[in-house]
């Protein structure tokens, strides 16, 4: 009934997300989920809270689920290949698990 | 010398207006630390409704106007996007330890267009009774998308250039192409444009007037204080990455802005020549000129040249560019208008 | 003949009053991929003010009503609840690829009321002097909840039935018996009506005239248009989803609202005769029996159908049955009422 | 006797008032368990205007005011300061159950001042004419800084003896030395001070007459309106919290508003006596004693006083102290005024 | 010092987050944080930004930190089998360590 | 290329937000995120939604991804002795894997 999975938390600034949205669609995951917040970085710092002139700035981290570790992999590599090697933003994968595997 | 003094007591009497007065307490209240802090969601509604303001006061007016005048101006709006974005690049790139990407992206957004200063100024030339064309809103777009479009264009002719000179090959996944007409549309989609576009459709389509005299028009001169509030101290919290990059941008935000209102105010005063254009239409066609995008630019720029440092391009827009437009340029622009013409 | 003349100018003309044409442009917007949106704390916002607006008119006014007057109205509220609900789930269940659940939920979405549409509604009467009932704000919550309620019963009896035939054991956590009270209570408490009903205590208690005239009153047709912009990128944005379940449904959610009109109008109609019911009363029984619930009745149905579809109902109430409501309904009973009474 | 029944159809007739109205409507709603809410964006933007528009006006009246008139009631507001505090901190330690860190920080918060109370009674004064000096929100945080600096230094010297009580070593970590300029700086750069500091300067230096009349001034009423929903709505549910403190959290909250304010009240008549401080200002005083803070109070208190049991300051000030402070307080004070002077 | 225990991260949308947190509480979770966010999954798109006029349907995140392994699976269970039958969400379980074990 | 890490998520109240980015920052943290929500602990419950006058008592949390276990163990150990002693807040650790180790 409880089936490993691998959950790949993706942060980047919001006027990223399209493409890695993308990404993730290619590579057939089923689903995401989507938090907004702040964050400090390399680049410059990400405020949470008050109005910001540019909100596309704002961090965001994508989670998403899957069933293959192959498919996290891949994933990840393009991830770091194709967004965030000019891109502000990290990859990082760690171990879940889920039920109904069918859904992932 | 007269015009000197007039200009002078123009500017001290300036920081007493209202809408400086906002923009520069914002700045004061940033620098002291203050925690002052007005919720994004009430920026983005208070844009909207000024920009909604601008556009159906656009609309309304133009349902009556004859819009062949339009295409001169129009014309020259697109010239000096073009002008800025080259003519800054140019400039920017000569200076020492600016990267090209960073020089183009700074250029683009000075050449591209600020709705809260656009909103500045007609609310300065209401209150001083000077006149000016109802379509003058309907140029905006012309310049900005000019300017953006154009900047994202030369940056990826820059790195498509610097990957041939480094041999690399271009990744598979990098589009070879460019596609202006993507950019423009996308410029189009923004919320800003959006905005103004809506409200100019719909004060010419539809039938406004009851909401815009009951909404729209009596709140905007508080509205744009709030804005000039988030935008003060917005100005003072980039600062500080300001100054970690080149010290040249400091130097080409206190300049440009002048520089592109002077252009800008010559253009337009070629087409007060050639077609009776006002010179209150002049004085906002200096300002669009002048002005540097705060709301739909950046996030632009942004994902259209990833390789670039926002802390530079923003920083020199907002912490300096839009401060000295609205302290200096409103002014001095206006003043100018009333000695030349 | 005359009539259908002067219908046929008003519906044009209709295009062009404000809250129909921002409604128009929130959805040309978002059919041109405009990133144009509002934040949801605004929109939360500015559905508070509009609905404290209509309370505290309406407690106002009751001070000084006769409020036997209501009793009659407000029975035919309940009844139209009931036949909506009913109606729509007979007729919607016969059709095909249509699951009895969301049949139900569609129909129970279709007999809830609409606030921003009824605020439309009262705006239109204002705008040409046609006069109501103070009480008729206070008839909302009598159509809303009869039929939200009778959906979500409906469709656990449905689902009981379902369970057995399938020879399923409920299981233990399913509560078997259906309550009535609670889910009533539970409507009361959603903010939309907690809203109107706050207005309408504070109307009647308290003197709110003061800050009825400085602001309540004031702001009513500019928030209004926003919640039409609103409006319309949600039902621009929401018919994709309905795109993807049956047609069946689109067909429902443009009859639907002017059926249920003429339903309600009939009612108003014999109120009228009966007890003097006003015609402006009349039309707005009518919008709100034409009108589909879109801010508590969504998650009201989704909490008591999970096994609903939301993007059928939601798709076919926002996407297609409010724009026809406010673009057809309410030009259309108004013109009725000025010809029948 | 006279005064007795004119107070008690004053108190009668305050339930009718709108701001007590709205305020005990919000309580209201959240006791019936309603979901309605006003989003904390709005609340921040609504908090903002007020304390702007308090702001402003107090800065423009200033510019033609006598300075030297502030000086004895600003020393009053502090000497208040101290003494409800103090007081506080000794009547609340005596009782059982109650932990000092948790007399000294509700005490703290008693001492403070709610910029919501205060504009409702400034509205009430405007509402029956009743005249006050322009300077008299100057006098906030000379109260508000006050208190809730003397809080956190006597919770630290308290916290700081049980360490050396119990023998404890502290940890490293821990700053030794109480820095009290800090903890005023970190005050003044609150959200809630940075408002009225900011629209103080703004009504000082520059002249925003029209900003004022075209936007503060006509939206105050109605902001306050929704600012009581948002208060009615917070006390109801704080409530719960305060339960579950020792009970006499409750009675203190009940005592404390109308003593503090009777306190200051007699310091304000002094000062009539002395500087001629009109009858209007002694109110607005007894009112900044009587209130105690809601938006900057609670967090510096726990940042500062992070053992004290934030149900227990926060639940007795917002549940019981403000809503009696308003209920009560703002007619008590005034009805006084009319009699003593 | 460190203790081992489970995170507990259930996706769903806003309108059933009340019955997810009443088991929670009956099999005895100490605490819990919610976070909203947008989300895609087999049903429709949540958006996470722009004014939704059902903004009951936005997608939350509980987390629930539990020391017990046991407890975990039983919330898990319960879950899987009361809520996430006919309602939209998922349920995902990872290890994590703590401090101060008397507070999970 | 992948590398293992850990990651520190830290709840507390926005209140007490500055002094852990001050401890972050000390102890060479390269970065963070931050996330509002709301929550319940032993402390009162932090309403996530509605208008709340005492924003700054909203949780947060923050998410840290340090490359080192001895620099996450250090930090967890300064933050639960200096912070978390007398305020509200829970700390976790659990295993991630990134890339471009030098980022982190
Ligand atoms: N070590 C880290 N731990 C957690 N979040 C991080 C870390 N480094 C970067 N981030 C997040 O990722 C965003 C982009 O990082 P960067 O690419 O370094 O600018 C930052 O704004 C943070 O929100
Ligand atoms: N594979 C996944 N990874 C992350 N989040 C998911 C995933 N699948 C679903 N979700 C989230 O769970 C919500 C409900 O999913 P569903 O039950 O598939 O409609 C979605 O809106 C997402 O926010
Ligand atoms: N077991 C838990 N699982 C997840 N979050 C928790 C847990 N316990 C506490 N929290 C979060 O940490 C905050 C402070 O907790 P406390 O120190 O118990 O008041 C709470 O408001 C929750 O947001
Ligand atoms: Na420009
Ligand atoms: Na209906
Ligand atoms: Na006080």
């Amino acid at each position: 009934m409880k089936h490993k999975a691998t959950l790949l938390s993706i942060m980047t600034e919001k006027v990223f997300e399209e493409n890695i949205l993308e990404v993730l669609e290619q590579e057939g995951a089923k689903g995401y989920t989507i938090f907004e917040g702040g964050g400090n970085g390399s680049f410059h710092l990400h405020p949470a809270q008050h109005a910001s002139m540019v909100d596309e700035f704002r961090i965001v981290k994508i989670e998403v689920i899957v069933l293959s570790t192959d498919t996290a992999n891949k994933i990840a590599k393009r991830l770091m290949e194709e967004c965030f090697n000019e891109q502000p933003g990290i990859v990082s994968l760690s171990d879940v698990q889920i039920f109904r595997a069918q859904k992932f | 010398m007269d015009t000197l003094v007039s200009f002078g007591q123009l500017f001290l009497g300036g920081f007493q207006t209202p809408t400086l007065g906002f923009l520069l307490g914002g700045m004061f209240m940033a620098a002291m630390g203050s925690r002052l802090s007005i919720p994004d969601q009430v920026y983005k509604f208070i844009v909207f409704v000024l920009l909604m303001k601008i556009g159906l006061r656009g609309g309304m007016e133009i349902r009556n106007a004859n819009l062949a005048e339009l295409l001169l101006p129009a014309f020259f709006a697109v010239l000096i996007g073009i002008i800025i974005v080259y003519g800054g690049k140019v400039a920017l790139s000569k200076l020492p330890g600016i990267r090209p990407v960073d020089a183009i992206a700074t250029a683009g957004l000075f050449g591209a267009v600020s709705a809260s200063t656009f909103a500045a100024a007609m609310l300065h030339l209401d209150d001083i009774g000077m006149e000016y064309e109802a379509w003058v809103s309907a140029l905006y777009p012309f310049m900005d998308i000019t300017a953006l479009v154009l900047a994202i264009v030369l940056a990826r002719l820059v790195t498509q250039k610097e990957d041939k000179a480094n041999d690399k090959e271009a990744p598979k996944h990098k589009r070879k192409d460019i596609n202006i007409q993507a950019i423009v549309v996308d410029s189009l989609r923004g919320s800003a444009l959006s905005a103004l576009i809506l409200g100019l459709l719909l004060g010419l389509l539809t039938k406004p007037e009851p909401v815009y005299e009951s909404f729209y028009n009596p709140v905007f001169r508080g509205f744009l204080s709030i804005l000039m509030v988030i935008m003060g101290i917005e100005a003072w919290q980039r600062l500080s990455e300001l100054r970690r990059v080149a010290h040249w941008y400091a130097v080409y935000a206190v300049i440009a802005p002048l520089m592109h209102g002077a252009i800008a105010f010559g253009f337009g005063a070629i087409a007060h020549h050639l077609t009776g254009f006002s010179p209150g239409g002049v004085v906002l066609l200096a300002i669009l000129a002048a002005s540097s995008s705060d709301i739909s630019g950046p996030p632009t720029l942004r994902a259209g040249i990833p390789t670039a440092n926002p802390s530079a391009f923003i920083g020199s827009s907002t912490s300096i560019g839009t401060p000295i437009c609205i302290a200096i340029g409103i002014p001095l622009f206006t003043e100018l208008a009333k000695v030349v013409f």
